[in-house]
C-alpha cells in the first residue's frame, strides 16, 4: 500500500489530493488501508522524501537535509553580473544611502525593478528609510554581507576613486 | 525485446477496414463499396500504395513484373476517378512513370552495356525498399516501450531552495563602473513629470471637482465623481486631477466602513489618511 | 548512502551519468561507497522505483507491477503517434544525420512543416548544422530526450536486425 501511494505522488507533476487519491483508491478493497498510510507517509517521510502539504494537495519533495548534496547538483556555475546590474551597486555602494531616482541619475537610465531584486535576493542591498521628500523615496545602502563578500571591513575600505563630483 | 520485434511485420495488415485487416481483399481486385477511399487514405502516397500492392500479391520487389503491378495500379487510379476521388498529382505522375519502365523493358538491351543498373526498375525497386525500410524502423520505434504509455518515470520532487551560486564580481569591478560612470560627460538632469497638453482642462477639471465634492460634505465614490459618458482622456484627465487636489490637501482620501477608498472635502482631521 | 543516491535522482528532471554522479561524490570521503550502492539500486530498486539506464545515464521509473493503478491516475494518456509522424522520427532517428529532402526521399512524399514541428515540439528532434550543399539544407538528429522517451541507453540499441521486409 506504502508503494501504491510512493508510485502515484512520485509519478504526478501535481500535488495529489485526499480527492483524487480516493478516486484512485476507492473502488478496490485491496487499498482500503490508504488513508493510514498517507498519515503514517505525512508523519515520518521516505527515505529522503518527506510528505509536504500544499496548495491542492499533498506531494512528496526531498528532505531539507540533503540540501548540501543537492546543491551540488542543481546550483549553476557562477556568472558574472550583467553590466546594469554592476552599475546600480557601484553606485549604491559609493553613494548610499542613496534613492532610486538618484541611481538612475548617476546612471542616466531607468533602474529596472528586475535588477533591484536581484541586488537584494543576494542580500547586498536593502532599504534602511525613507527620504522626506515627496513620496517618500526608500534609501538604499549595501550590507554587512556585501562588505564580507569583498573582504571590506567597513565602507571606508572602499578604493577612493577620482572624478569629477558634482552630482 | 527481441519477441516483440519479431512480432512487427509491416505488412498489408496495417491497413484495416472496420477494424479488419484489410489482407482479404478479393483477388480480381473486387472493390468493397466504402473501402477504395479508406484504403486510399490510409496511404501516404502512391509509393505505398503500389508497395503495398507488391506485398499483396506476394511480388518480388527486386524483379518486379511491372505490366501486371502497372495494370493493378491504373485500376486502382481508375476505381478512384470513377467514384469521384480527390487523387494528389503524384499518383498520376507515379503511373506515368511505371508507364515509361514498362516500354523500357520492350526495348531490346543495348549490346555495348551489360551492366544490372541498366534494368529501368532498378531505380523504383530502390525507392520501394527505401520505403520498405522506414515501415520496418517506424514499426521497431512503435514497439519500443514509450515513457506514458509502457512506463512512467519519476517527475522530479522539489526540494527546499538552494543558496545560491555567488556571481563572478571583484571588488574591482565594481570600483571600475564606478571610475566609468563618474567620467561619463552628460548625465539626464532628474526627470520631472509635466503636463503637456493644457487642453485637455485638467484646472478645470479639478474645480469641477472641488464644487462637486463641496456640494455635499459626505464621502463620495469614485464612480460618483466621474465625468458620466467620459472618455479614455476625460478618465486619465479626471484622475490626474484628483490626484493633483490630494496632493495639493484639497482633498483627502479616506476609508469607510466597508474599507473602500472615498473622496472627501477635508473637514474632520481624524478620518484623513496621510499622503 | 543509498539516501543520498536516491535524492539525487529523485531531484533531477535528466538522467545522471556515472561521471556526474562522480563529480558530485568524489571530493567527499564519506561518500566513497557510492558505486556499490549504484550498482545494488541498479539491480533490486527501492520501493515502486527501478534504476533504468538511460540516454548515456540512469534515472528512475516506477516499476511496471504498478502501471495499472498509475493509468489511473494519468487518465490523459498521451496521443499515440500518427504514421507519417512515426515514419519520419523513424528516418531522423536511423538515418541521422539527415535533410529534410533525404527524409522525402526515404519515404517517397514531402513531410509536412506540422510533423517537423510536432517532433520539435516534443523535444525529440533539433538541428544540429547544415550540410554544406547549395541551400545548405539543416541537418535533423535525435535528441537525449527522445532516447529517454523511448527508454534507450544510447542510439547504437535501437533495433537493427532486420525483419521479414518483403513481409
Amino acid at each position: 500500500m506504502r508503494e501504491a501511494l510512493l508510485a502515484l505522488f512520485l509519478s504526478s507533476a501535481e500535488p495529489l489530493s485526499r480527492e483524487r487519491l480516493a478516486s484512485i483508491f476507492d473502488d478496490n478493497p485491496d487499498c482500503a488501508g490508504w488513508e493510514a498510510e498517507l498519515d503514517a507517509l505525512l508523519a515520518v517521510g521516505e527515505g529522503p522524501l518527506q510528505l509536504a502539504c500544499v496548495a491542492g494537495g499533498y506531494r512528496l519533495q526531498i528532505h531539507p537535509r540533503h540540501n548540501v548534496l543537492l546543491a551540488r547538483l542543481h546550483v549553476e556555475a557562477p556568472r558574472p553580473l550583467s553590466k546594469a546590474t554592476l552599475e546600480t551597486l557601484a553606485v549604491i555602494a559609493y553613494q548610499q544611502p542613496v534613492t532610486r531616482p538618484e541611481i538612475e541619475h548617476w546612471r542616466g537610465v531607468t533602474v529596472s525593478t528586475q535588477i533591484m531584486q536581484q541586488l537584494q535576493d543576494r542580500g547586498w542591498i536593502v532599504v534602511a528609510g525613507h527620504r522626506e521628500t515627496p513620496g517618500r523615496p526608500a534609501l538604499w545602502v549595501t550590507t554587512s554581507q556585501f562588505l564580507e563578500h569583498f573582504s571590506l571591513a567597513s565602507l571606508a575600505d572602499l578604493p577612493t576613486v577620482m572624478g569629477a563630483v558634482e552630482g | 525485446m527481441s519477441n516483440a520485434i519479431s512480432e512487427v511485420s509491416p505488412s498489408a495488415a496495417l491497413i484495416q477496414v472496420h477494424g479488419q485487416p484489410l489482407e482479404t481483399l478479393p483477388d480480381g481486385l473486387f472493390i468493397p463499396p466504402d473501402a477504395l477511399e479508406l484504403l486510399l487514405d490510409s496511404f501516404s502516397g502512391p509509393l505505398e500504395l503500389l508497395l503495398w500492392l507488391i506485398r499483396r500479391n506476394r511480388m518480388d520487389i527486386r524483379d518486379i513484373p511491372v505490366a501486371e503491378v502497372t495494370r493493378q495500379y491504373l485500376h486502382y487510379l481508375h476505381e478512384a476517378r470513377r467514384r469521384n476521388l480527390e487523387l494528389a498529382a503524384e499518383y498520376l505522375l507515379m503511373a506515368a512513370w511505371l508507364a515509361e519502365i514498362k516500354a523500357r523493358m520492350l526495348l531490346p538491351v543495348p549490346p555495348v552495356t551489360d551492366d544490372e543498373d541498366f534494368d529501368p526498375r532498378l531505380e523504383l525497386a530502390r525507392r520501394l525498399e527505401a520505403l520498405a525500410i522506414v515501415q520496418w524502423q517506424a514499426a521497431v520505434l512503435h514497439t519500443l516501450p514509450q515513457a506514458g504509455r509502457d512506463f512512467w518515470t519519476i517527475y522530479p520532487a522539489p526540494h527546499p531552495d538552494l543558496p545560491l551560486a555567488p556571481p563572478l564580481v571583484t571588488l574591482a569591478d565594481i570600483v571600475n563602473v564606478w571610475q566609468a560612470l563618474l567620467l561619463r560627460p552628460t548625465r539626464k538632469p532628474p526627470s520631472a513629470h509635466t503636463l503637456t497638453h493644457p487642453h485637455v482642462g485638467l484646472r478645470q477639471r479639478m474645480a469641477e471637482l472641488l464644487w462637486h465634492c463641496h456640494r455635499e460634505p459626505r464621502p463620495w465614490s469614485f464612480v460618483e465623481i466621474l465625468p458620466p459618458a467620459a472618455d479614455r482622456l476625460a478618465l486619465a484627465v479626471s484622475l490626474l486631477a484628483l490626484l493633483e487636489l490630494l496632493r495639493q490637501q484639497a482633498l483627502a482620501l479616506v476609508e469607510d466602513a466597508e474599507g473602500r477608498w472615498r473622496v472627501a472635502v477635508i473637514d474632520a482631521e481624524d478620518c484623513r489618511v496621510g499622503f
